[in-house]
């Protein structure tokens, strides 16, 4: 199972520039990755192009044993008329009940699956809504600014959490933190611009996992070679 | 409290726009058969009011039925036609078809295949009535929320069922606004429907009024009419509201 | 009444109930139609409805047409016959104020504005007079009559079509109150006798139950009959009175004096009596506006009343 | 192609109707009379068409007219009515009570107003036709979009203009739905007004062909007003796809 | 010219606990504060109560000279009719088109001015909608997670920018950024909850400036002190 990209090149219409040209990568095992790059480079472009909503780019994405691709983003809400228990109790397939509530307990949600998604704050909602996809079927998850309104703390959690329970699925998590980046994923993607070529490298992270010993220096070093991959 | 607004609203309303009869009528000095003067309509009032307010409760009732059966039809018509597929487009290009024929070229042919009867009179308005209902029906089931559908459509449990009470959902307002608003299309629907098949009703009423060319009893039944509205229009809209609210609430 | 149950027949009027129905209400009030061993279901007419077409769906046995459906239908391949001629003389009549038109010959009609409905019997009527007269539509001015009568009452328009016994009432009243004068202009005064209402029934009613029809039409006659003698008058109103609630005593004692002399003109004339010279030249008529496509010869379609 | 498909959309739906109503004819053996046979029918089209054409033109030009005339109108009103204050209430019942009333009703009303001819058929087309579109503007221009309105109101730049422009920009789907689709109804409304009242237009032939009892003729007048509002109507789609590719364009 | 709470309490209608419950602050000197907490703490209740968006909550807030609290956050949009660049020109005051100047080009926005704002990417939209608040006229602006889609290089251009361009005036910006608010703030009021009293404490920042040194140590302190401040 793999997926990988091969010389991608989009640009929007009536636009002057091409938001990346010639960008390649490959994912080959399953893992925690990251999708970096300042704003208005092109994360959330090239999600589209991965799940198929953009389809006016050029250059080959193929996959391999990848049929379902989740994507999820920060702005989505759930329907008003009941409250999110409600809500996951009937997007929750009756097998991962039990996974549902422990990630329930993990996201800090307990107190808050009797109440309407519009009474949440910001934050709590892109909880929930990142939660109801854990529990769908996926190979891969795209995770686009999903906990982005989220404290760094129940961040840390809610990841190295994921990484436990999903060994075997495949995350594209977007995100403007260099450091957590650096620290909890196993490649970042990062996107460069369309004026560079090429507009994608790839750097490896120092994919921490729960009870893990962190290396400071490494862990800078990591940083450095993203910030320097950017620029 | 709404109730009690639109109630007085409408005696404004009333009166202002029988005073500006009478002022027509003094300003341009008509004669009574014109305009019949003031006390020439208290006494119709007092003498018909009885027998009217009972046949405007009539129409109420078969308005009231019709206004059910034209919400059904739209959200009918609405949820079918909401679709940019083929069968979508017919559906809605037949809804605003029939609605383009006025009912009284149709008339005639709605009562050689339904003879007359409550069954004509019903369908009159609801054909009355549905229609500005289907255009905001369409128009709300057309336009995607993509904020909360996106997760039901790439997770493949996206049915029509939820796609419409979605939809609705957030635009509850704008359909509570319709759905009261309709009251007053399908009275309207009912009088004319009655007013043509001539058999029973407030609709009826008037057309001997205008055979005798009586327009105080004209007036007196607009009164009527139009204080029933008010009352039932009112309570439509605290319905709405208390729905409204107890669906957002918890 | 015989000891078997009552045989159940609809009949379908021309319009609402009032005046221009009391006999047929008459005859079911007061058990003519009982005594025949029928039961009949008096339905209201109206603007939309049309008798002949109810005959021909099976929703009514016997019905009230005026003689222009009735030719136009027989046009048409519908097997209509009629049993009985109500109005002998034409209640459709030009209502006119005296103080601003004389009309003694067809020539005064000359230079006048005259209101006519465009599509209705008055204006077939209206235009053979003219041609009688010799006058062309540029001669006078035709104004389009509908459902209100503001341009009758601002006096823009002052010869008026109306039913002379039942509009006519209701408008010579206001006018009367208003100090107006006015008169009625009367078509087959010269000579235009175009046929009003009439019973019709359908031809397989005629031929497979001859015996249902017999007894209707005796029944319904006789109804007539008493309604309009004098001797009755009160008990007709009285009759009229639960079905027409929107007139008053006195408006009915008028309508009913009027309806009358158009029903039952002359004594010699039994009630329902149908006259045939009127019936063709109604046809011919029609026939030469181009109503029709065709002579029909509607007297095939009359069938003589019996004695009753 | 919007267009396209109006049209022939249009004269399956025709075709279909006329198809069951020679149905029921045969079936039930009735005669040309009750209703019409293909030759009658075909025979009154080839004779009728062009007379009834310039009708249906006539009535359509009115239609439009009216169409215009009640779109102000329910912008005024709902732009008015839109707020929650006292007068937009007063001006929202106001606006309902006139409704409520049958046309056939108010008419004679009218007429002593207004007098006959033009005006009043046109006053008669757009109360039909406002009313509709008055439900959706009203619905539409109460509902706070506050993503966007919140900049302007808490800077104090916030006009009932640019309002009204944020909430019909952001709802530009449901309104042309609802405007695309009040064409229907101004020419259901203006056929209306001349069937009571005027002496021109299709409404006008209708009477006639009624008082005749003529379906042929009516049966040519429904597929001249289809065709004609299909045609209408598509265009109106039309326009307001290009307008609001136009606008949302760059 | 400040602004101060005290003894705020807040529970919202049909819910159990107390967002907050005797919190006190005081502003008393313009300068660029955060708003910090986790997820759900009632940082947008605190702000909404403070420009009085809510008012159904006890104690006390007083403010002198402080007319002017405008409110922003980052789901705000612009309307559709037009593109960015015409929109920001109407909401200009005339004297500052060179401040708006400016602010495009520090804001890295240059290059989408002609775009319409549906067009941009979630982290430029978040900053042209931050732009045409600092062009309007206010004492106290609250910046409710309004960089939250940008990236953190850009982010602390903006801020830098925005302390030597406004000195006189108040900020109250809410971030989950602990290294951003620690470093960039001059007061950090870090919420904690409505289970704790009092439910907040004052933390200092480090109050950077553009072209000051950093003392990494100092920095290190701050952060701790805001995460004990949080527990
Ligand atoms: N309208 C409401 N009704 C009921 N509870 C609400 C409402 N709004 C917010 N809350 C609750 O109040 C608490 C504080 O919410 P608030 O939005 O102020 O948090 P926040 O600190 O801004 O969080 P975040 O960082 O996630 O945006 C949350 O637990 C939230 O669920
Ligand atoms: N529909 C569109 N039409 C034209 N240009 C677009 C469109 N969508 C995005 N862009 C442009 O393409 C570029 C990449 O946008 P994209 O949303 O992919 O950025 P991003 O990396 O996700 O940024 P952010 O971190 O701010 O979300 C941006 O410059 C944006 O303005
Ligand atoms: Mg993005
Ligand atoms: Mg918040």
């Amino acid at each position: 199972m793999y997926l990988a990209a091969q010389g991608l090149a989009l640009k929007y219409p009536n636009t002057a520039n091409y938001v990346f040209k010639n960008l390649s990568f490959k994912l080959a095992e399953p893992g925690f990755n990251a999708l970096f790059g300042p704003s208005g480079v092109g994360k959330t472009s090239l999600a589209k192009i991965i799940t198929g909503e953009i389809h006016t780019f050029s250059g080959d994405i193929r996959s391999k044993g990848m049929q379902t691709c989740l994507y999820s983003y920060n702005l989505e809400r759930l329907p008003g008329w009941s409250s999110v228990g409600k809500h996951l109790e009937k997007i929750t397939p009756p097998a991962r009940r039990s996974r549902r509530d422990e990630l329930i307990s993990v996201f800090g949600l307990e107190e808050l699956i009797g109440k309407r998604f519009s009474r949440l704050s910001l934050g709590q909602q892109n909880r929930v809504n990142l939660l109801r996809y854990l529990l769908q079927d996926f190979h891969l998850l795209i995770m686009d600014e999903s906990l982005a309104n989220v404290d760094e703390l129940t961040r840390e959690k809610i990841i190295l959490k994921i990484k436990d329970m999903y060994p075997e699925a495949y995350f594209l998590y977007i995100s403007h933190n260099v450091v957590e980046v650096s620290k909890l994923c196993n490649e970042i993607i990062v996107l460069r611009g369309g004026l560079k070529e090429p507009s994608a490298t790839v750097v490896p992270g120092r994919n921490f996992m729960t009870g893990q010993e962190m290396e400071r220096a490494e862990l800078e070093q990591t940083m450095l070679e993203i910030v320097n991959a950017s620029s | 409290m709404l109730l009690h607004r639109r109630i007085y609203q409408f005696f404004i309303i009333y009166l202002l726009a029988v005073a500006f009869l009478f002022l027509i009528k003094y300003g341009l000095d008509l004669s009574d058969y014109v305009i019949p003067g003031p006390v020439d309509v208290w006494h119709t009032g007092t003498r018909e009011f009885s027998r009217y307010f009972s046949d405007v409760m009539n129409t109420m009732m078969v308005a009231v039925i019709g206004q059910v059966i034209s919400i059904f039809l739209a959200l009918l018509v609405g949820i079918t036609g909401r679709q940019a597929t083929w069968i979508g487009s017919f559906t809605k290009a037949a809804a605003y078809n029939v609605q383009a024929y006025p009912i009284v070229a149709l008339a005639p042919i709605i009562f050689i295949l339904l003879g007359d009867g409550i069954i004509s009179r019903l369908l009159i308005a609801a054909m009355i009535c549905y229609f500005p209902l289907l255009l905001s029906v369409i128009g709300i089931m057309s336009e995607p929320i993509s904020d909360i559908e996106h997760f039901y459509r790439v997770t493949g449990r996206m049915r029509w069922q939820l796609e419409v009470k979605i939809r609705a959902f957030e635009n509850m307002n704008k359909l509570t606004t319709v759905v009261a608003g309709s009251a007053t299309l399908a009275m309207a629907g009912t009088i004319v429907a009655e007013f043509i098949a001539a058999n029973a009703g407030i609709g009826y009423s008037i057309r001997i009024a205008l055979f005798q060319s009586d327009l105080a009893k004209i007036l007196i039944a607009l009164f009527l009419i139009g204080i029933t509205l008010s009352v039932y229009q009112g309570l439509l809209e605290v319905i709405g509201y208390l729905i409204e609210k107890g669906w957002a609430a918890k | 009444g015989t000891a078997e149950a009552a045989e159940k027949v609809s009949y379908r009027l021309k319009w609402l109930f009032n005046m221009s129905v009391a006999g047929d209400i008459y005859a079911d009030v007061h058990q003519f139609f009982a005594r025949q061993g029928l039961k009949v279901t008096i339905k209201e007419g109206g603007p939309e409805r049309d008798a002949i077409r109810e005959l021909e769906l099976g929703r009514a046995q016997f019905g009230v047409a005026s003689a222009d459906q009735v030719i136009r239908a027989v046009s048409k391949g519908a097997t209509v016959v009629v049993i009985a001629q109500l109005f002998q003389v034409n209640p459709l009549q030009w209502m006119y104020r005296t103080d601003r038109m004389k009309i003694e010959r067809l020539g005064d009609l000359k230079g006048h504005t005259l209101g006519v409905t465009f599509g209705g019997n008055d204006e077939a009527i209206l235009k053979t007079l003219l041609a009688k007269a010799n006058l062309t539509e540029n001669d006078v001015t035709l104004f389009s009559v509908r459902y209100d009568y503001t341009p009758f009452f601002k006096k823009k328009v002052n010869f008026w079509p109306v039913y002379r016994n039942t509009q006519a009432v209701f408008l010579g009243q206001k006018l009367r109150q208003a100090g107006e004068d006015f008169a009625f202009f009367n078509p087959a005064d010269h000579g235009v006798r175009f046929v009003a209402n009439s019973v019709v029934t359908s031809k397989t009613m005629l031929e497979k139950r001859p015996d249902t029809v017999r007894k209707f039409t005796v029944a319904l006659l006789r109804g007539w009959q008493a309604a309009m003698d004098q001797a009755n008058a009160q008990k007709t109103i009285k009759t009229l009175q639960q079905y027409d609630r929107d007139s008053t005593l006195e408006t009915l004692q008028e309508q009913l004096d009027i309806t009358r002399r158009l029903i039952h003109p002359k004594a010699s004339i039994p009630v329902g009596e149908i006259d045939v010279a009127a019936w063709k030249q109604t046809e011919k008529i029609m026939l030469d506006q181009r109503q029709i496509p065709g002579p029909v010869n509607v007297e095939r379609y009359l069938k003589a009343i019996p004695e009753y």
